[in-house]
């Protein structure tokens, strides 16, 4: 994904606002709000057309694979108690209604509110999501720097190589090879599901929980490091090669104290808003993880929707990661602006 | 002093000097690997039948001379299915890259020509299109379409269009600004002419880098689409049903039906990338002194 | 103030990679589970079995296999006898129409309340209602004569209808509530202690149920998927793991292979009318000149080498088909032939006119070739497998046939003009009814696509519908197999079908589990085992 | 007595040109420059003339390939690498240009007190705040970025920081662009200051009118060689006193005295004439001055690379 590395701005005369002004705040916050309203008014309007135009007869895709004892009676009576058979502008009226009073309909697949299944489901995927978040921005993050303070070396060049041969790996297929090379062959981590099989989930231990989260974190990770790594070497390199840091050399600073203390926050400010941007990429890349080691969470929820025919719950899952994703953009937008000095906090502009 | 201001510490030797066998070298890496995946395709059409052709007594065979990627658990051979698979998903990679690209031009040319209304409406689209996580948008799309390969064509093509557009239009937005078009309209040319001169010149060497950056996209997502279930129909030998076959053999140990495909794909994709790369670097005018 | 951003982000990242790899070492796994000990309070089992709506029995919970929560009117003995459960006795009256049941007056529900005729008419007139998966079309009403007699009155005789009995649990009506299948309430040997929707299922012993006690206090069910299941029972966690047949030749320590038999079926439906120009109700083409004819059909049923399908893609764990109820008393053992004789399948084609004139490798008749797509439902492993060895077992004799696999029901829709591999096999014999009486031509549903007909057959059917004696009926299914010149609906009959195989149920059981004595199990791989749970016991 | 003596410095880059041929840059030849504690020396010329590449030779910060000839000593002794790493910040120090070179996203009080940590101040915030202090900086200053300084406050937080170690030797590179007038006096009286206190100081600019105010003497650097070095006196009257023809060209170039600036540029590195390198633009060239470069001579008071001065 083109995101363009922040460039030095000209020094601004006016401090920055220390305590933003309450109009600033709530200019900032209102002008996100409408344009994600509008954005997933969008959305909504999209999936609903998309499902509308499916081939797939959702009463068969429902009923599955027990079409083959069903009569006629049978499969009008499933229709009208899922109301499948209504005219299309009615049931977008009724759908569209409820979802604004926050009803988003409910489940065929799992027989439960579509609402409760995304609450559930997300809460799983959350752990796998958060840990493969982190996991791939500091790996990132470091491993760009000791490639930039390392340019040029076998070191760097190798690092180079690594992130760019996993940017066209499959996640699934990456996935796979550690569920045979690890989870398999040498059996140090369990095959599947979130908690040990035949244990009360509630009852399982945060390391038996972080056992099970250790080969699809580290799957998903790998989506989320490349970009990383090559943007924050290229950043590290162009600051390495700036004037600053020639006077922090000339003021007797080197080797790992100059990268930490002049490197690393100039080459965060790009890092951190293409880390809050791989939200949409990580969440996409949960769906393949989340298959492979049969992870009970929202990506999992999303293809067993998608091969049933669950409408209602794959346009639910659909709005809920709009949700994610623009939140996760603002967040990377603010947490930039709280690294970046340069940039005022709240200056009530919605910086694209 | 005309060399080089050298003022700037920290400029290795690589960086400084520019190498002019860096051309002939990108020409070479270009031609060979256009060579490579153009073998890819030839042998996944001779194959056809070979993939489909089950030996229930050579079933799971590991690989051997016969079969150097082994069979798969209906005896057929997995070489032969994985460069049928390598086609196929080469074939979709290039029909979705295309439409999507070309959808993304035509919006980006539209945007920047005809006025801020336009403008805005595009790149609202874009940033719908952008608010959906990709494969979760990816799903919906085959899943609208009812899978097959028009479906997953199409659903890769509707998801890879808005970034290129975004692309692009700051590419054409930039070029309608500057200096002589705005001067050309002074002059009394058409927005028409306008477009025409100056916006696809600078369009179509952007339009060509899109293209082949979409590519590997392309090709990842409908291995992630078939793997899922959502694309073509399990008995063809399309990479990601190969794969989704592996799973269900991983705990009788056959490992290579899982590593070996994968590895294929991978190559594949790596060199369509480095292509792509080589190819930007030989065609783009601002990087070719690079 | 500006946030303290690096400490907040390297404390994050310290706590995720302490937890992270401080638990790879210690093993915190439930122990496992050594061979020789005393009988496990706890049993654990991998059959899959899962339905996503829940236990509810007026929604098709139940259907095959063990409901646990609810109990039936009748239960099936392992030689596949009705016997009585709630009922202790029923009577059926002369025109075949009313069933009239005793019930038992000392079973109760888990909640306290006894089990009335109110509570069954209640289930059935429910089941009957609901969008659910039950089909009790044929019943008129139910009525309660009084506290334990109740009375079934049918819209036309039904002679399998005591199947139905066997299968439908009861629930209370007092207690039936919209979420009645996430928290069931029944009068069965099991009570439900916690569902973990795609996780697990875990149920403990009923403490008053009328019934024999089983041997166990608790079960725990898990759905994983077969490589997960094999790991678990590799891991030693699993007492009983369903395992798919091409994994079913796995060595796992402490555990035997248990290859229960099943009427569990596949077998390919040839369309029986040559094309027609018409449509039917889905706007599928009808007709198939290639299948209509019958010289051709029994040739593809002599061309194929049933006993290598078995072996290669069943992996050993089934038996050749050659009707769908190969071993049920309704089934008949003449309709067998010698299969897998290409010679024969020539010759039978040669004799109807079939050859290959052009020299393609492909024989014609009439100007028709002889091309065949067989469709298969994409998502079943087993008809991909199957589809794909008989097109190539059929290449040998000159049929031009190509596997085609189709989303969901669509593979079952486009039957009335392509072959299409379907699974049938019920203990319910009015599948045979289903599958081959000629008033199903037409229907909404997938019963008889292929559109045969023939008369004798038909008559056979009613007459075994509407026997009011089992042994009479099953007598009348038989026959309609195989009649005089031709007739019926075996091969040697009009071969509307070629039945393909029987899929073995595979199961990887502890090795101190006796299961007693399996039932021939029916459609649907995994669950059914349980239907003998009751009776499983300790045997080190 | 002598702190720093450049002798016959050389710098060159090696580049690759067509193929693989390899191509010399010899973008220094022949440069001197002695500089004594308490004395400030200015560093005059034309822009690519070697100044700053002076100061980096000097800091150990040229480039890696960099290839270094000549001899630099420092109080005596010849500066090797590893000599320049440890004296860096402790005893030779920079002053940079301009506020770019502070670390945009630091505030500037914590980086003078990184800077008094990396030279071993035993309370290094303390150390910062009477640099600020010394400097007339508010302590507020402290708490600002440095795109948030005024031009004034920049140069003196640049100053703060780059003598907080009590360096021995200074250089400012180009201290003066960019500034309006008081700003320039106050600074370069700031250097004088420091070398009134016994700092040797290097003032490197091409703003020669400035540097004849402030400097003891002035070195004029012409095509990475030194031209002359002399008293900062003799830029006097009509400049009879200079000896080498760049010097007076330069000073007669001045606005206030003839102003007529001298034709043509320097010579380009990859093709060095073989004699003196300004004999294309000398009006006083003979031959000999094609043959050879000539080599520093002492004539009066000044030290000058010219067979003819």
């Amino acid at each position: 994904m083109a995101v363009e590395l922040l460039s030095e701005p000209g020094a601004s005369s006016a401090p920055p606002t220390d305590n933003p002004s309450r109009r600033g705040i709530v200019n900032f916050v209102g002008r996100r709000l409408v344009h994600l309203i509008g954005l997933l008014v969008g959305v909504a309007l999209l999936g609903f057309v998309l499902m509308e135009l499916s081939p797939v007869d959702p009463i068969d895709a429902y009923v599955g694979g027990d079409a083959v004892r069903l009569g006629e009676e049978q499969r009008a009576l499933i229709a009208e108690r899922w109301g499948l058979d209504d005219p299309t502008p009615e049931r977008l009226a009724r759908w569209a209604g409820n979802l604004i009073t926050g009803d988003m309909g409910t489940s065929t697949v799992f027989n439960a509110p579509v609402t409760h299944v995304i609450g559930e489901r997300f809460v799983a995927s959350l752990a796998l999501l958060a840990t493969a978040w982190l996991l791939s921005g500091v790996l990132g993050f470091v491993l760009g720097l000791v490639a930039a303070a390392t340019r040029g070396s076998l070191l760097d060049r190798s690092i180079r190589w690594f992130a760019y041969t996993l940017a066209s790996a499959p996640t699934f297929w990456v996935g796979l090879l550690l569920l045979t090379l690890v989870a398999v062959q040498l059996g140090w981590a369990p095959t599947s599901g979130a908690t040990p099989v035949g244990l009360d989930p509630a009852a399982a231990t945060l390391g038996q929980r972080l056992h099970h989260l250790f080969l699809p974190a580290l799957t998903l990770s790998v989506v989320g490091i490349a970009p990383i790594t090559l943007h924050t070497r290229a950043r590290a390199v162009e600051v390495l090669g700036s004037d600053v840091v020639l006077f922090a050399r000339a003021q007797g600073d080197s080797g790992w104290s100059l990268i930490r203390h002049r490197v690393v926050r100039n080459a965060a400010v790009p890092a951190l808003m293409l880390q809050f941007a791989s939200i949409s990429e990580l969440l996409g890349g949960s769906v393949l993880a989340e298959q492979v080691f049969n992870y009970p969470g929202l990506g999992q929820a999303t293809v067993r929707a998608g091969i049933q025919g669950d409408v209602p719950l794959l346009l639910g899952i659909a709005l809920f990661a709009t949700v994610l994703v623009y939140v996760g953009n603002q967040m990377g937008d603010i947490a930039q602006r709280l690294v970046d000095p340069r940039v005022p906090v709240f200056d009530g502009g919605a910086r694209q | 002093m005309s060399a080089r201001a050298l003022s700037g510490p920290g400029l290795s030797i690589r960086e400084a000097g520019w190498l002019p066998d860096r051309r002939r070298q990108a020409i070479w890496t270009v031609a060979a690997l256009a060579l490579v995946l153009a073998a890819v395709v030839v042998a996944g059409t001779l194959l056809a039948d070979v993939a489909a052709k089950p030996d229930l007594m050579a079933r799971r065979q590991p690989p051997s001379l016969a079969h150097p990627f082994g069979t798969d658990w209906l005896g057929r051979d997995l070489l032969a299915r994985t460069l049928v698979g390598l086609r196929l998903s080469l074939m979709v990679g290039t029909l979705a890259a295309a439409v999507s690209a070309s959808i993304a031009l035509v919006l980006s040319g539209v945007a920047a020509a005809l006025g801020r209304w336009m403008d805005t409406a595009v790149s609202w689209l874009v940033d719908l299109f952008l608010a959906i996580p990709h494969l979760i948008l990816l799903i919906l799309v085959a899943f609208a379409l009812g899978g097959g390969i028009s479906g997953v064509v199409v659903a890769v093509a509707l998801t890879h269009w808005p970034t290129l557009t975004r692309l692009l239009r700051g590419e054409a937005r930039r070029v309608m600004q500057s200096d002589y078009v705005r001067l050309s309209h002074h002059l009394g040319k058409p927005g028409w002419w306008v477009a025409r001169h100056h916006l696809v010149r600078h369009l179509v060497p952007q339009f060509t880098v899109g293209l082949i950056l979409l590519f590997p996209h392309a090709i990842l997502h409908e291995a992630a689409l078939s793997f899922l279930g959502f694309g073509l129909p399990p008995d063809s030998p399309a990479i990601g049903i190969i794969l989704s076959d592996s799973m269900r053999e991983l705990s009788s140990g056959a490992w290579w039906l899982a590593l070996l495909p994968g590895f294929a794909l991978l190559a594949v994709v790596k060199s369509v990338d480095v292509l792509g790369e080589q190819l930007r670097a030989l065609t783009d005018p601002r990087s070719v002194h690079e | 103030m500006r946030p303290r951003l690096r400490s907040v982000l390297a404390l994050a990242v310290l706590s995720v990679l302490v937890g992270g790899c401080a638990t790879t070492s210690g093993d915190s796994e439930p122990e496992t589970l050594t061979p020789v000990s005393a009988p496990p309070a706890e049993l654990r089992l991998a059959v899959g079995g899962e339905n996503p709506e829940g236990f509810d029995p007026t929604l098709g919970w139940g259907e095959y296999g063990n409901p646990l929560f609810q109990s039936t009117l009748l239960s099936r003995t392992p030689e596949l006898e009705l016997v009585g459960d709630l009922a202790t006795d029923w009577t059926l009256s002369d025109d075949g129409l009313v069933y009239s049941v005793e019930l038992r007056d000392d079973a109760a529900f888990s909640d306290g309340e006894p089990v009335t005729a109110d509570d069954v008419a209640y289930t059935y007139e429910t089941a009957a209602g609901s969008g659910g998966l039950v089909d009790l079309t044929y019943l008129d009403e139910v009525i309660a004569v009084d506290e334990t007699t109740v009375e079934f009155r049918l819209s036309r005789p039904w002679s399998t209808f005591p199947g139905r009995m066997a299968t439908l649990g009861i629930v209370p009506a007092h207690a039936h509530a919209a979420d009645y299948g996430r928290n069931p309430v029944g009068s069965g040997p099991w009570v439900i202690e916690r569902w973990d929707e795609g996780q697990q299922l875990v149920v403990v012993r009923n403490p008053d149920y009328y019934g024999d006690a089983p041997n166990f206090d608790r079960v725990v069910f898990q759905f994983t998927e077969a490589d997960a299941t094999l790991a678990a029972a590799r891991a030693g966690e699993l007492h009983v793991a369903s395992v798919p047949l091409a994994l079913a030749d796995q060595q796992v320590e402490g555990m035997e292979l248990v290859a229960a038999a099943s009427v569990d079926n596949r077998g390919i439906s040839l369309p029986f009318v040559p094309v027609s120009g018409e449509v039917d109700y889905n706007g599928e083409p009808i007709g198939n000149d290639v299948t209509a004819d019958l010289a051709m059909r029994r040739a593809i049923n002599y061309a194929v080498d049933r006993q290598a399908l078995v072996d290669g893609v069943l992996n050993g764990f089934g038996t050749p088909a050659f009707t769908p109820a190969d071993g049920l008393p309704w089934g008949n053992t003449d309709a067998a032939i010698e299969d897998g004789d290409l010679e024969r399948a020539r010759r039978i084609l040669a004799d109807g006119g079939w050859e290959d004139l052009d020299g393609d490798g492909v024989v014609e008749k009439d100007g028709v070739r002889a091309e065949l797509r067989i469709a298969y439902r994409a998502s079943d492993l087993d008809r991909q497998g199957l589809a794909v060895a008989v097109a190539d077992q059929l290449a040998a004799i000159g049929i031009d046939a190509t596997p085609e696999g189709m989303e969901g029901s669509a593979s079952f829709a486009v039957a009335p003009h392509q072959p299409v591999v379907f699974g049938w096999g019920s203990h319910d014999a009015s599948e045979i009814y289903r599958l081959y009486h000629s008033s199903l031509i037409g229907t909404e549903d997938i019963y008889n696509a292929n559109r045969f007909s023939d008369p004798y057959v038909d008559e056979q059917l009613d007459l075994a519908m509407s026997a009011t004696d089992l042994e009479v009926a099953a007598e009348h299914f038989r026959a309609a197999a195989l009649g005089p010149d031709g007739h019926g609906y075996a091969v040697e009959g009009m071969a509307p079908w070629v039945w393909l195989v029987n899929l073995d149920h595979t199961y990887l059981v502890h090795e101190c589990l006796d299961l007693g004595p399996l039932q021939i199990e029916p459609h649907g791989h995994g669950y059914p085992i349980t239907e003998g749970l009751s009776r499983w016991q300790w045997s080190c | 007595m002598t702190l720093l003596s450049v002798e016959d410095l050389s710098i060159s880059f090696v580049q690759y040109e067509r193929g693989l041929r390899r191509v010399r840059l010899d973008v220094v030849t022949g440069l001197d420059l002695q500089v004594a504690t308490g004395e400030l020396v200015a560093v005059v010329g034309a822009s690519g003339s070697g100044k700053s590449l002076l100061a980096h030779a000097v800091l150990g910060l040229l480039p890696s390939n960099a290839v270094e000839g000549g001899k630099i000593l420092y109080d005596g002794a010849v500066l090797d690498h590893d000599r320049r790493g440890e004296l860096r910040g402790r005893e030779i120090a920079l002053i940079p240009q301009s506020v770019t070179f502070l670390d945009p996203v630091a505030r500037v009080g914590k980086q003078t007190a990184h800077a008094a940590r990396l030279v071993g101040h035993p309370k290094p915030e303390q150390a910062m705040i009477e640099a600020f202090r010394r400097r007339q900086l508010p302590d507020r200053v402290a708490r600002l970025y440095p795109h948030q300084l005024s031009g004034g406050m920049a140069r003196r937080v640049l100053a703060a920081i780059a003598t907080i170690g009590r360096p021995r030797l200074v250089i400012a590179d180009e201290p003066t662009p960019g500034l309006h007038e008081e700003v320039v006096a106050e600074t370069l009286a700031d250097l004088r200051r420091m070398a009134d206190e016994g700092t040797a100081v290097v003032l490197i600019t091409h703003d020669l009118e400035a540097a004849v105010d402030v400097a003891d003497r002035v070195a004029v650097f012409y095509a990475g060689t030194t031209a002359e070095q002399v008293d900062a006196a003799a830029f006097s009257g009509d400049g009879r006193r200079l000896r080498h023809p760049y010097s007076q060209a330069l000073w007669r170039a001045l606005p206030a005295n003839d102003f007529d600036p001298l034709a043509g540029s320097q010579p380009s590195p990859d093709d060095l004439p073989t004699g003196c390198l300004f004999v294309d633009r000398c009006p006083l060239a003979i031959d000999e001055c094609h043959a050879a470069r000539p080599d520093p001579r002492r004539v009066g008071d000044s030290l000058v690379r010219c067979i003819r001065a």
